[in-house]
This record gives structure tokens, C-alpha cells and sequence, in this order.
């Protein structure tokens, strides 16, 4: 048995602790300290994630380097681990964007208060430490291979969360700033904790009904085999029930429309990195855990929803985009572009065709990579004026090219320019649901002209025109902001153009979830002999 | 099945018992409750006896109806013997949700009690071969050890707990008599003596306070504990009344026209602190 | 030798992300270096070009695989380029006139404080239409189709500082943006249909497929090629891309990325002729957007904006040339490659005139500059010879050709469309006139610029004359050169096919009918402006000239139809999300506050109301455990 | 007679202190009912004692007993006290529980 997967959960685990406890104080040089340990940890926990990548078999067994640890005996729940195609390419995204996160939010947690109010003499620490904490729980959630210990981190993401949504602002925020960051936060928790009640039913009901036939586990290998084989079967009402209670869960944390009006509240009211944290590492569980526990749990229910579910997610990739053309603060159209994303994710998910799903696995991984981009050089061009408001920037490039550039580059990103990372899996996930629903493929495809409306449009405003008064004297990025960026801007070229790593690692898991659920992809009316140039795995 | 007799004790017993009960529930004054209270129990301890529980029997006699309910017999005195209880209702539905509730609750005991099967009896004259309070003291001291020292430790620290609650902390030294004076001069309230209760030439008694010279009630006069709880006297509207109707034969007597007769002002208000009893009593 | 073919994209590649990356170093010589690698991928595309001749017909096409870029089951998405007769043309095309445009920039830009930034974006465009002229599948080819798209938006927008500029950046990328939607669904409908969008295998196995797919598949490839091409209805934004810098204009929005969606109609010909239907859309849309960009060139005083206008039109000709079929895909591509030389000697010469005049673009205020740029006039009266079609000049054998296939579609249409051309022509005589006799002779109308500078005309340095009469070379005997003997025909005919059409008219006939039309719009454009004082202030005009002003009314229809109710749209939901979704859940949570308000009085306070509940409580559990027992 | 009256008394006994309870709102009185429902439960365990025949049932009462006994100490003396300060013994004007 090796230990590397529990080795990654634990290193940031470990680290959020000795974070917590590092001695505290205001002064420059404990502070220096306190983000170096954090970023040293992650740092860590990235370099062990690249292990689980490189040791991860393509062609192997569906879930490697698996651990188990028993753990609440009575329930047969384990504390099992393993890693999959899905859930290693997403524990890479995650063990990727935490440093970046933390270097981006590096004087974030500095003491902000005026002096004489109250503030926290741990609040560097703090911060921190709660995002090592959603970095181990994250971690916990993509490689565990056991319904209960995926419910309990899960659930458990949403404590750190909800203190780093209600706790750290931007400079950006008014004079009630911090009334409006606990209003977020609380509902950012509500909305959560109340998708997680109702999968906890789902979770007991489903150890109830595998137990009545004599299947006490939460083991979710064995579960989904179970089922699959026919071994295991649940009754239809039963599992439509069972279904919902999990999809809803994940829909809330995805956020499915109509269930999405925490997200962009969070998002605005958070700082930037905890921004990307939430919608390119936190959110992923949900869109994650539907392919994996409602396809692979709820076959037939999967596939009686999935209609309902597309229309859904097509309604949230047209009125997320639309709804961002509106909006009048950065971050708030960042946010409502990530639901348009969502939308095209779920699809993919739900279409159940290799392509959708691979398109939306590799969706998760490069929408992470391209928002955190677009997001954090946001929130470095927020942090330099103090505004969100759109209409408070302009001429922007003159000042701070190399700024406004990246900052393009986000935003081409999102609009899936070929070439760069996002294209390849939005049309894997347009041409993957249009071989099975034609006509909702073909309006997800007018996505892409709003997608381009709402991201050109914020990048006209903020930086092309003639140079605001306010905007004059603005620092182009420095050396630490241009290391955030970097790395993300390469990793959206290289893997627009070389997404082969990925997609062999996710395919095989897609595939067999496909085959778990026993669907196969529809055949063209008129297959070609060979094709192009061949070679075929 | 029992005795005759022990039948023709037991409804004489059970109407004592329940009527008891019902006095204590309908009685206004707790002294009353406390004594009907005291038949009930008495009743019951007998009860006891008939049914073979002699120790029981007499614990109940001693301890309850002897100790707790003279216990409560004081403290009804520290409080006040004749405080009533006025059995008008303040809360609203409260009473008809209790006599419901009580119905239902009656009902479906009796009716529970009904249903179950009891028609077998042991009896206890094995139980009690040996003497009822060697069969209890067995029990007591072997098989319920444990609980029996838990109570003794939960007694201790009633009894503790009763002295804290009861017990006024004296956070410095008493005033003596020349300290007492000397606040009383210097934050100059009453310097001369109370002023005596009672309306000379028409009462004495402690619990009427004396009138002042405008006909209203002059508080001082009646002890704090009476005031308290209420138990005063006022009789400033009948002397009024009184000094009216001298008023009236005087003019009759003097031939006066009743227009000149002095007026007298109307009906002086109400004693201002009586507590809330004292108007109730009043309804 | 193939492995020239990724070095023919990655040399303008590396050049792109070399300069980007660079930093200030690169400042100085940069441009030189952007430069010398298009000159470079240029030298590769000839040495391609000969190799190609070197081989029989059958073997002249090859293909190089790279590697897979998207590998997931079924979809099998590679980088591999093919390289045949239709390619190496625009190779060729692309290369060679953008060598050329390189070195006009150097001196256009000298003094701008971001050439580098400039050049990086050309080698980009270059590096992106090689990738889409050069794919071997669709989605490659999506890839350079949009890549192009971006280097053109980075390009108009070049001088973001002018919101103008920025505005006209965004509207050219969302306009082509809808195009794309229509690549898009086609490559998804090619993927169901056939399992594949690689060029041989859905080629080869179109015949399979039902007319209604792949007329389905045609009509989207035409919304893509409107959207590149700036045709009818897509073609709002190729007037506002004027703004960008004018080597611009003339490289992308004349002479190459413009062209794009004839490739893409002549390179899916196998889809189009077995599809009816979708050609008529093709013609239809050519036709009008011929007519429609010459009337609008009419009615423009902006040099590059009237220049604009007749890139549309001749692009229109091309389009309804590649719906024709085969009679006119070869023809399509040919006054592709003149229309490319001598469009942009037009445009490289309106630039000429601008940099000489103070950027002033308004050919009101221009006049008698033949003096003043000798060979600025020269080059340009060359280009304008040759697209007016005068006699054995470039434009004379390729819109004789096209003319000749429309007549030859026979009937009603054949008529139709050829006097659809005919006219066309006669209006390009008639605008191309107006911009010679307004810009180079008449009255001087110059007027000061902004900060007041009376403007010196001056020609232009030489890194900027040569590009010119280089390209004067191509427009006046390209076209001779490719009807000597039907060359470029044959040359092509491996790939799009061709058939011999059959003209109600003698091919002398047709030119000469084209040449009176020509000379007829000389003649009135003469007597319009150049026999009388050309007035600073522009007339009022007829309805008609204030339609053609507008772009007869394109923008004004988008903005009521798309832009306002769109906006209204995102307004409303803006609303309904706050107000609506999330007010729900707030007046969700208000109503739980409420009902909690309401409960709180339950807890009165009284020990007796909570004695009472519990007594209440004890006699339901009662109730309910007697109730259990009985059950 | 059967013996099981003795458990119909009780329940009634029980009744009425339970409604006294509710009904009641002198302190004192209030704990007189409370007491009176612990006598009915004792009637009803030494009844039950005498059903099975062995004694168990009366130790129970009797420790049913003692318990009272420390509730009703501990019990008076919150009563005395609180007369003491609030000047009433009844339930009602104690309602500070109330938010």
C-alpha cells in the first residue's frame, strides 16, 4: 500500500495547523514568515500531487494507489482513498492553483483595520491556514473513494470557507463592506449546508437500501460495481430519490442555474484568490462529484434526469453570459461568466458521451486554469485603484500594458479562443452533446458569441479608451503578481495546444464510467473508413 | 381479589384522597391547599399499610406529611398565611388548555389502564415474609447500594444547596444603632419617628394605615412585610365618605343652603404602591 | 521537404512570441526581425511552390502529421497540414504580400512607441492564416479561422487609446464571432455525420450523406464565410476595421484574412456540389454583397472606408464565383490572388497619401497630390487600372471570368447574375474613379489638422515605395500571367475541379460589353468630379447616397434588432436575478424570520404556558405510545 | 374490589396535580401539586409492588421519596428567595425568561 495520496491530504492538513500556530503578531517580518511556511507547504503538496500524476498508470486500473483505513466500523465506512484519471487531474489543478493563490493574496491578510479598531492579531496566520485547510479538504474530496469520508470533507469545506469569504475582503469594499462580506458568506454557507443536509439523507438512504441487500459499505467502487453488474438494484422511485438528494447537492456547489445566487455575492465580496479558490478548486467538487457519484451511483436515475438537467445547464450557459453583459463590478462578471461555464460543464456531464464528458473534465481543469488567470489579474488591477465598478477604469493598457495584457489573455481564454486551453473542451463538450442532442448543442453554441460580448466588453472598458485620471500612475504587475500569472498563462497556451496528458489520463475514466452506466456513444450516420491520418488507441 | 374490608377502606379513602386533591387545586389560600394536601397524604399513607407496605406507610406519615408539608407550612407562613390566590386566569386559554389537557391525559390513563391486563395479583405476604422493612433494608443495602448512597449524597447537597440559596451573603459590618442615626440625618429622610397606623377613634389595627391630614394614606405608617404582601387596609375612602355625611348633618343641623356646604373633593386616589394582590382582592 | 510546412507557420510563430516576450530589448530591431522571418516563411513557400512544380499532377498534394491534439475515442482531432495547389496559392498569397506589407510598416510605423508590439501581431496573423490556409481538418483550420480573428481585432485595435479603434475591434471580433457559431455547427454536424471533419475522409465519404445535411453543413460553412468575408449579412464590421493602421488594411482586411471564406467554400467544393440549395445561398449572398459594397464604396469619403467598400464588392464577386460550382471556384481563387495584389497596392497607396497628409483619411480634403507623390500616384493609378478591369491589366481576365460564369449558369439566373457583375462593374469603374479624381487631381482642399498643422505632403520613404511597386508588378500582369494559357486553371483543377461553362455570349463579347461598362462609370465619375470644384463639405445627396453613408443602414438594423433588445435583455435578467431569483431566496428567508417571529411569542415567558406544553406534549406522547400499542 | 382501583386513583391523582400545575400560579401551591403527583406515582409503584409481589417497586417509591424530599428543600429555598426580591410567590411575574 503506498502512501502518497494520504501523504498529499496530510501535508496540507499539517501545514493549515502549524500555519495556525505560528506565533502571531503585526510585524512585517513574523508575517514574512507565516505566508512562507504556507506557501512552502503548498509548494509541497504540489510537488507530491506531480507524484500521483507521474505514477498515475493510463492504462491501469481505475482506481490507483489506493489506500484504506478503516474507520467507523459498524457503518463499513472506510477511510479509503484512490485516485482516478478524473479525480488526479483535478487534485493537480488544485495543488497547482493554491501557491499561485497564496502569492496572489499575499498582502491580503495584512492588517487592514485603522488603527485603534479591532482586528486580529492572527490574521495573517489565519488566512493562511484556512486555505491549506480547503486545500487538504479539496484534496480529500477528489481522492476519496468512499461516499461518507467524500460527504464529510465535502461539508467540512464549507467551515474554512465560509471564514475566508466573511473574514478577508478586498480594498475594494465600501463603507459596509464588511456587512455586506458576512451577508455573502452566510449565504454562501446557507445555500450549501442546505444542498449537504439533503445529500446526507441521500447518503443514509442509500447505505440503507445497500444494506438491506447485504452490501454494508460506502465503499464507492464496490457500490458502483455492484450496481453495475446487477448485483446491487435499487428501485426506480428509490433511486430517482436518492439521485436528487446527491445531484442537488452538487448543483447547489456547481451552482447549477437556478441555484447560483451565492455564487457571484461570494466572488464579489471575497478577495481575488479566495475568488478563484471558490470557483476553480471548491466548485469543481460539485461538477466533479456529479460525474462520478451520480452517474456511477444512479445509472438509470442519471439517465431519466438528464434531459431536465441539460435544459438546465443550457439555461445557465445563455442567462449566465447574458446576465454578465450586465453587470457593472469586475469581479461580479467574472463570477456570472464561471455560471455560464458551469452550464457548459453539467452539459457535458449529463450528455453522457465520451467526448461530452472528457470535454468536461478537461473543462473543470482548464476553466480553473483560464479564470484564475482572468480573476487574480483582476483582482491585481482592483487592488491598485480600490474600485470594482467597471466604469472606474479606462485606458488602462497605456499605463499597464503588461497587465492589460494578461488580463486579455484571461479574457480570451474565456471566450475559448482556439489555441488557448478552453477551446478544446468546450467543443469536446458541444460537439460530445450535439451527437446526442442536436438542437440543445446547437444553442449552447451561441454561448460562445455571448461569452466573447461579455469578456471583450469588460476588457474595452477597463482598458482600451483614453486614460482615466484615476487610472494615471498605475504600477504595471510586479515581479510577484507577473510569477501569479505566468505559470497560468502558460499552462492555458500549452494545454490548448497539447491537452494529450490530460485527455489520456481522463479518458479511460470516462470510458468506464460511460460503461457503468451503459452508454455508448451515438455512431455517425455515415462513418469514414479511416480517420484523419489514423492512429487510434 | 381483597377483603371486604380493605375494599370499604379504600373508597372511603380514595374520596378523601381525591377530594383532598381537588381542595388543593381549588382552594385560594395556600394554607388551605397545604392542609387538604395533608389529608390526601394521609389518606394514601394509609393506603400504604393496606397494601403491605408498612415502612412505607409510616415514612409517609412521618416524613411527608409530618416534615415536607410542615416545611411548606412555613414557608406558606413566611410568605404570608391569608395571600389568596385569586383563581382568575391571566393567561389566555391557559385554563381551558389545562382542563383540557387534563381531561385527555385522565382519560387516556384510565383508558390505558384499562386495556392492560392486571387481573393477576401476587400479593406480597411472600415479599413481606420476614418483615417488611428486612425485605426493604435487603434490597436497600444489596441490590440498590449504590443508588441508596447517590441519594444520601443528593440529600447533602439539597440540604447544602437550601442554606446557599437561603443564605444572605453580609458583605460588610452590620450599622450600629449611632451609624444607623447618623445616615439617617445625613441623607435626611424620616428623621422623626414612623407615624403610628391605625385611625384613632375608629381603628387600631396594625394593617390600617393612618391618614393624613388631606384624607390620603400615609404609608409609613404600616409595617413593610404588610405592605409587601399586601395586606393593607385602606379606609381613607370610607373616612371620607364619613366626613361627608358629617359634613351633611352639620349644614342639615346649621340650616346651611347646600350650596354652601364645602364641597368634598371626589374619591382621593387609590393607595399608589399596594401591590398587585391587594387589587385583585379588590375584584 | 514536408517538414518545411511547420516551419513555414512557426518561423512568423516565433517571431510573434519572440517580440511579445521580448521586452523593451527588442524595441529597436525588432521589426526587422519580424521582417526577415516572413521573408523567411516566404523563401520556404517558394521553395515549396518549386518542389510542387517538380512533381506530376497526382502527387502534388501532401500531408504532414504533427502529432494528435485531440484524441478522446472517436474524435480524433490532429495537427497536420496539407499542402496542395490551393494551399501553396495562398501560401504564396499570404507570404508574399505580407513580406511586403512587413517592410511597408517598417517605415509606416517608424515612429510609433509600440511597433514592436505591431509587428509581433502581424507575424501572428501571418503565423494563424498559414494554420488555417495549411489545416488538413476543420477544427485545425477553426484554429487559424479564429486566430486570424484575434490578430485582426488586436490589429484594428491597435491604438486602444481611440475608443473608436477599441469599439471597432470588438464589433469586428463579435461579428465574426456569429461567423464562427456557424464553423462551429458545422464541424459538429460533419462530426455526427460522418465521424469525422478531416477534409479526405468527409470529402470522400459526402456522397453518403443525405442532401439536407449537407446542405445543412453548407449554409453553416456560408454564415462563416460571411462572417471572415464581410458579406451580407455579417459585413458591419469590415468598414469600422478601417480604424486599424493601414498595412493592416490592406494585409487583413484586403488582401488575405478577408479572402478566408472563399478558401473555405472552394476548399468544402465536395460539400457544396452535392449540395444545390447551399450554392444558390452562396451566389445569392455573393451577388448582393457585390452590389451592396459598391454602392456603399460610392458614398464614402474616407479613403479606406471607400476602399473598404469595393474590397466587399470584389469579395462578393469571388463568393458568387465559388457557388457557381466548378465553373467558377478557379476563377473565384484567381481574382483572389489579383484582387489581392491590387487591393493592397490601393490600400499601401491610400496609406501613402495619409502618412503624407497628417493621417487625414477624408478625400474631401485631399486634391492634387499626382505633384506632390509621384510614386505614390503611379502605384495607385496601377491598382486602380487593374481593378476597374481595364484591358489586359490583372482585373480584366479575372472579372471577365467570373462575368463569363454567371452568364453561363444559364436562364433567368445566368442573366441575372451576370448583370448583377456587369452593373457591379460599371459601379467600380465609378467609385475607383471618384477616389483617383478626388484624391490625386483637382483643386488642393487641404485643411489643418486638429493641432493645426497645415499639412506638407511629402512621398514616402523607400522601405515603403518598394512594397508598392512590387505589388504594381502584380496588378498589372498577374492576370495576364495566370491566362497565359489557362496555367493557374490547370493548376488548380486537381483540387477544386473544373468544367468548361457554357456562356450565351462569346468570351469577346463579354469583355467587351465589361469594358463599355467600365468606361460608362469612368465617364460619369468624370463628369461628376472631375470636370467641376469637388466641395470640402459634403453635399447633402440623394436618400440613397445618405443610406450608402450610413452602410445603407446595416449598423442602424443591428442596433434596433440585436444591440438594443440584447441589452434590454441582459438588463431585464440583470434585474430578474436580483430581484427575482435571489429575491426568492431572500424573501424566502424573510418569510422563515417571519414565521419564527410569530413562534418566538409561543415563548411567553410564564413557567405555566411552558408547563402547560409539556403536559400537552406528555399526553401526545401518551396517546401515541397507547395508539402504538394497539396497533 | 379489585386492586387495580388503587391505580385508577392514582392516575386520577395524578391528573389533578398535573392540572394544578398548569392551573396554579402561586409557587407554593405550585410545588404542593408537584408533590401530589409524586404521591400518585408512588401509589402506583407500591400498588405495582404488591401486583408482582416483590419489593422493588416500594424502594423505588422510596427513593421516589427522598428525591422529593431534596426537590422540595432546594425548591422553597428558591421560592423564599425569590419572594425575597421580587416581593411574590407568584409564577406568573416571573416571566424573565422572556427574551
Amino acid at each position: 500500500m503506498s502512501y502518497l495520496l494520504s501523504a498529499t491530504c496530510a501535508v496540507p492538513a499539517v501545514g493549515a495547523v502549524v500555519t495556525a500556530a505560528l506565533p502571531a503578531g503585526t510585524g512585517e517580518a513574523r508575517r514574512r514568515t507565516t505566508k512562507a511556511v504556507a506557501l512552502g507547504f503548498s509548494v509541497a503538496t504540489l510537488g507530491l500531487a506531480a507524484a500521483i500524476a507521474a505514477s498515475f498508470q493510463p492504462g491501469g486500473a481505475r482506481y490507483q494507489l489506493t489506500e484504506s483505513y478503516s474507520w467507523i466500523r459498524s457503518f463499513g465506512i472506510d477511510f479509503s482513498l484512490g485516485a482516478d484519471g478524473i479525480g488526479t487531474v483535478l487534485a493537480l489543478l488544485t495543488a497547482v492553483l493554491v501557491p499561485l493563490v497564496m502569492l496572489a493574496g499575499w498582502h491580503d491578510a495584512d492588517p487592514s483595520a485603522p488603527e485603534g479598531t479591532f482586528e486580529s492579531k492572527r490574521r495573517t496566520q489565519g488566512f493562511f491556514a484556512l486555505i491549506l485547510a480547503v486545500e487538504a479538504m479539496v484534496l480529500v474530496s477528489f481522492l476519496a473513494t468512499d461516499v461518507f469520508v467524500f460527504y464529510v470533507f465535502f461539508e467540512a469545506m464549507l467551515i474554512p470557507m465560509y471564514f475566508l469569504i466573511g473574514g478577508f475582503g478586498d480594498r475594494a469594499g465600501g463603507p459596509d463592506s464588511a456587512r455586506q462580506r458576512s451577508y455573502a458568506a452566510v449565504k454562501f454557507l446557507l445555500y450549501n449546508l442546505l444542498g449537504g443536509l439533503v445529500m446526507l439523507a441521500a447518503v443514509i438512504g442509500l447505505y440503507v437500501v445497500a444494506s438491506d441487500q447485504g452490501l454494508a459499505t460506502f465503499s464507492l467502487p464496490a457500490l458502483t460495481d455492484a450496481i453495475s453488474s446487477g448485483k446491487l438494484v435499487i428501485d426506480p422511485t428509490a433511486q430517482r430519490a436518492l439521485f436528487l438528494g446527491f445531484f442537488f447537492a452538487f448543483a447547489v456547489k456547481a451552482p447549477l442555474w437556478p441555484l447560483h445566487t451565492w455564487l457571484p455575492k461570494a466572488m464579489g465580496e471575497s478577495t481575488a484568490g479566495t475568488a478563484v479558490l471558490i470557483t476553480a478548486v471548491v466548485d469543481k467538487v460539485g461538477t466533479f462529484a456529479m460525474l462520478r457519484f451520480c452517474l456511477g451511483l444512479f445509472p438509470d436515475a442519471s439517465k431519466t434526469f438528464a434531459p431536465a438537467i441539460l435544459v438546465l445547464s443550457l439555461i445557465g450557459i445563455v442567462y449566465g453570459a447574458l446576465v454578465a453583459i450586465g453587470q457593472k463590478d469586475i469581479k461580479r462578471l467574472v463570477a456570472y461568466a464561471s455560471i455560464s461555464h458551469f452550464g457548459f460543464i453539467i452539459m457535458g456531464i449529463f450528455a453522457m458521451t465520451s467526448q461530452g464528458q472528457s470535454g468536461a473534465t478537461l473543462y473543470m481543469v482548464n476553466h480553473g486554469i483560464s479564470t484564475a488567470a482572468w480573476m487574480l489579474v483582476a483582482g491585481f488591477l482592483i487592488s491598485r485603484r480600490g474600485s470594482r465598478l467597471i466604469a472606474d477604469y479606462g485606458g488602462v493598457q497605456k499605463v499597464a500594458p503588461v497587465l492589460a495584457g494578461t488580463f486579455l489573455i484571461g479574457g480570451l481564454a474565456t471566450l475559448s479562443l482556439p489555441g488557448l486551453a478552453p477551446f478544446v473542451s468546450e467543443f469536446l463538450v458541444l460537439v460530445g452533446t450535439f451527437t446526442r442532442y442536436p438542437v440543445i448543442g446547437i444553442i449552447a453554441t451561441f454561448g460562445i458569441v455571448l461569452a466573447a460580448l461579455y469578456s471583450l466588453m469588460l476588457y474595452q472598458r477597463t482598458m482600451t479608451g483614453p486614460v482615466k485620471a484615476s487610472v494615471t500612475g498605475m504600477p504595471d504587475l510586479k515581479a510577484r503578481e507577473l510569477a501569479v500569472v505566468a505559470p497560468l498563462v502558460a499552462l492555458t497556451v500549452l494545454l490548448g495546444v497539447y491537452p494529450q496528458p490530460l485527455t489520456r489520463m481522463v479518458d479511460p475514466a470516462v470510458n468506464d464510467t460511460l460503461s457503468q452506466i451503459h452508454r455508448t456513444d451515438p455512431a455517425p450516420a455515415h462513418p469514414v473508413a479511416a480517420t484523419t491520418g489514423g492512429e487510434q488507441k | 381479589m381483597t377483603s371486604t374490608g380493605e375494599a370499604v377502606q379504600f373508597w372511603v379513602l380514595a374520596v378523601i384522597a381525591v377530594g383532598g386533591a381537588l381542595g388543593m387545586l381549588l382552594m385560594k389560600k395556600a394554607v388551605h391547599s397545604a392542609l387538604c394536601l395533608a389529608a390526601t397524604m394521609l389518606s394514601l399513607a394509609i393506603c400504604y399499610l393496606a397494601q403491605g407496605a408498612v415502612f412505607l406507610g409510616v415514612v409517609q406519615i412521618v416524613v411527608y406529611t409530618g416534615a415536607i408539608m410542615m416545611l411548606f407550612l412555613f414557608v406558606v407562613m413566611l410568605v404570608g398565611v391569608t395571600s389568596e390566590d385569586s383563581l382568575k386566569e391571566q393567561l389566555k386559554g391557559q385554563r381551558i388548555g389545562a382542563v383540557l389537557c387534563g381531561l385527555g391525559f385522565g382519560v387516556l390513563l384510565i383508558a390505558g389502564l384499562a386495556n392492560a391486563r392486571l387481573s393477576h395479583f401476587t400479593g406480597l405476604s411472600e415479599a413481606n415474609a420476614e418483615g417488611n422493612v428486612q425485605g426493604l433494608a435487603r434490597l436497600i443495602f444489596t441490590k440498590y447500594v449504590w443508588a441508596f448512597e447517590v441519594t444520601g449524597a443528593l440529600l447533602i447537597t439539597a440540604a447544602i444547596g437550601a442554606m446557599v440559596l437561603t443564605h444572605r451573603e453580609k458583605i460588610r459590618e452590620p450599622l450600629t444603632q449611632r451609624q444607623l442615626a447618623d445616615r439617617r440625618v445625613r441623607d435626611n429622610i424620616q428623621l422623626p419617628p414612623l407615624p403610628a397606623p391605625g385611625v384613632y377613634a375608629r381603628h387600631n389595627a396594625v394593617d390600617i394605615p393612618a391618614l393624613l391630614p388631606d384624607g390620603t394614606v400615609a404609608e409609613d405608617s404600616v409595617m413593610g412585610t404588610l405592605r409587601e404582601r399586601g395586606q393593607i387596609r385602606d379606609v381613607s375612602q370610607e373616612m371620607l365618605q364619613r366626613m361627608a355625611e358629617l359634613e351633611e348633618s352639620t349644614a342639615d343641623w346649621l340650616g346651611r343652603p347646600s350650596s354652601a356646604r364645602p364641597q368634598v373633593a371626589g374619591p382621593r386616589q387609590a393607595l399608589e404602591t399596594v401591590p398587585t394582590p391587594t387589587k385583585e382582592e379588590a375584584e | 521537404m514536408n517538414s518545411l510546412i511547420p516551419l513555414l507557420i512557426a518561423a512568423p510563430l516565433a517571431g510573434a512570441a519572440l517580440l511579445l516576450l521580448g521586452g523593451r530589448a527588442l524595441d529597436r530591431f525588432g521589426h526587422w526581425i519580424a521582417t526577415a522571418l516572413a521573408a523567411l516563411s516566404c523563401a520556404f513557400g517558394l521553395v515549396l511552390f518549386f518542389d510542387m512544380l517538380g512533381r506530376d499532377t497526382e502527387h502534388r498534394a501532401v500531408t504532414t502529421r504533427l502529432f494528435s491534439w485531440i484524441p478522446v475515442n472517436g474524435f480524433q482531432a490532429d495537427v497536420s497540414f496539407q499542402l496542395d495547389q490551393l494551399s501553396i496559392v495562398f501560401v504564396l498569397l499570404i507570404t508574399g504580400v505580407g513580406t511586403l506589407i512587413h517592410l511597408y510598416s517598417v517605415g509606416y510605423m517608424a515612429h510609433d512607441e509600440r511597433r514592436r508590439r505591431f509587428f509581433a501581431y502581424l507575424n501572428l496573423f501571418l503565423a494563424a492564416m498559414l494554420i488555417l490556409v495549411l489545416a488538413d481538418n476543420y477544427l485545425l483550420l477553426y484554429v487559424g479561422w479564429e486566430g486570424v480573428g484575434l490578430a485582426s481585432y488586436l490589429l484594428i485595435g491597435f491604438w486602444q487609446h481611440k475608443p473608436s479603434a477599441a469599439t471597432a475591434a470588438k464589433k469586428a471580433f463579435i461579428v465574426n464571432r456569429v461567423g464562427d457559431l456557424g464553423l462551429s455547427i458545422a464541424i459538429m454536424l460533419m462530426f455526427a455525420e460522418f465521424g469525422s471533419f478531416a477534409f479526405h475522409p468527409v470529402f470522400s465519404a459526402a456522397g453518403d450523406a443525405t442532401e439536407g445535411k449537407l446542405t445543412a453543413i453548407g449554409l453553416m460553412l456560408l454564415l462563416a464565410a460571411c462572417g471572415k468575408s464581410a458579406q451580407v449579412p455579417l459585413q458591419s464590421w469590415l468598414g469600422d476595421a478601417m480604424e486599424g493602421p493601414t498595412p493592416v488594411s490592406a494585409l487583413i482586411h484586403a488582401a488575405t484574412m478577408v479572402t478566408a471564406g472563399v478558401y473555405l467554400i472552394t476548399r468544402s467544393s465536395a460539400i457544396f456540389d452535392l449540395a444545390p440549395d447551399a450554392q444558390t445561398a452562396v451566389v445569392v449572398v455573393g451577388a448582393v454583397t457585390l452590389l451592396f459594397g459598391a454602392i456603399v464604396g460610392c458614398a464614402k469619403d474616407d479613403i479606406k472606408k471607400a476602399l473598404a467598400g469595393s474590397t466587399m464588392s470584389q469579395i462578393g464577386y469571388m463568393i458568387m464565383a465559388a457557388g457557381l460550382g466548378p465553373v467558377g471556384y478557379a476563377f473565384a481563387i484567381m481574382h483572389l490572388v489579383t484582387h489581392g495584389f491590387f487591393k493592397a497596392g490601393l490600400f499601401l497607396g491610400a496609406g501613402s497619401v495619409m502618412h503624407g497628409m497628417n493621417d487625414e483619411v477624408n478625400m474631401r480634403h485631399y486634391g492634387g497630390l499626382r505633384k506632390y507623390m509621384p510614386w505614390t500616384f503611379w502605384t495607385f493609378m496601377a491598382g486602380y487600372a487593374a481593378i476597374i478591369g481595364f484591358p489586359f491589366l490583372s482585373g480584366f481576365f479575372s472579372k471577365d471570368k467570373i462575368i463569363e460564369a454567371a452568364l453561363a449558369k444559364g436562364g433567368t439566373e445566368g442573366w441575372i447574375l451576370g448583370g448583377c457583375a456587369l452593373l457591379g462593374a460599371a459601379v467600380t469603374a465609378f467609385y475607383m474613379t471618384r477616389v483617383v479624381l478626388l484624391t490625386f487631381f483637382g483643386e488642393k482642399r487641404w485643411q489643418p489638422d486638429a493641432e493645426g498643422n497645415e499639412p506638407h505632403p511629402h512621398e514616402s520613404p523607400k522601405t515603403m515605395v518598394i512594397p508598392m511597386v512590387v505589388l504594381t508588378f502584380g496588378s498589372l500582369f498577374a492576370g495576364g500571367l495566370f491566362s497565359l494559357g489557362d496555367s493557374f486553371l490547370n493548376f488548380l483543377e486537381p483540387v477544386t475541379g473544373f468544367e468548361e461553362g457554357h456562356s450565351p455570349l462569346n468570351a469577346l463579347t463579354v469583355s467587351a460589353i465589361a469594358t463599355v461598362c467600365m468606361a460608362a462609370g469612368v465617364g460619369l465619375a468624370w463628369l461628376m468630379y472631375g470636370r467641376s470644384p469637388v466641395p470640402v463639405k459634403p453635399p447633402v445627396g440623394s436618400l440613397l447616397t445618405r443610406a450608402a453613408r450610413r452602410d445603407l443602414l446595416q449598423d442602424d438594423f443591428n442596433h434596433a434588432v440585436l444591440v438594443r433588445p440584447g441589452s434590454a435583455l441582459a438588463a431585464t435578467l440583470v434585474w430578474f436575478d436580483s430581484k427575482g431569483l435571489d429575491g426568492f431566496v431572500n424573501g424566502l428567508a424573510a418569510a422563515i424570520g417571519g414565521l419564527s417571529g410569530r413562534l418566538r411569542r409561543i415563548q411567553t415567558g410564564y413557567v405555566r404556558t411552558y408547563a402547560l406544553s409539556m403536559f400537552g406534549g406528555t399526553l401526545v406522547l401518551v396517546a401515541s405510545t397507547l395508539l402504538m400499542r394497539s396497533v | 374490589m379489585n386492586p387495580v382501583n388503587y391505580l385508577y386513583l392514582a392516575a386520577l391523582l395524578f391528573t389533578i396535580g398535573a392540572s394544578g400545575v398548569v392551573i396554579r400560579r402561586n409557587a407554593i401551591v405550585l410545588f404542593m401539586c408537584v408533590e401530589l403527583m409524586l404521591n400518585a406515582s408512588n401509589l402506583a409503584l407500591v400498588t405495582f409492588s404488591r401486583l408482582h409481589g416483590n419489593l422493588d417497586g416500594q424502594i423505588l417509591a422510596f427513593f421516589t421519596m427522598v428525591v422529593a424530599a431534596a426537590e422540595v428543600v432546594v425548591g422553597l429555598a428558591i421560592i423564599v428567595s425569590i419572594f425575597r426580591t421580587r416581593h411574590s410567590a407568584s409564577v406568573d411575574d416571573s416571566n424573565l425568561m422572556k427574551l
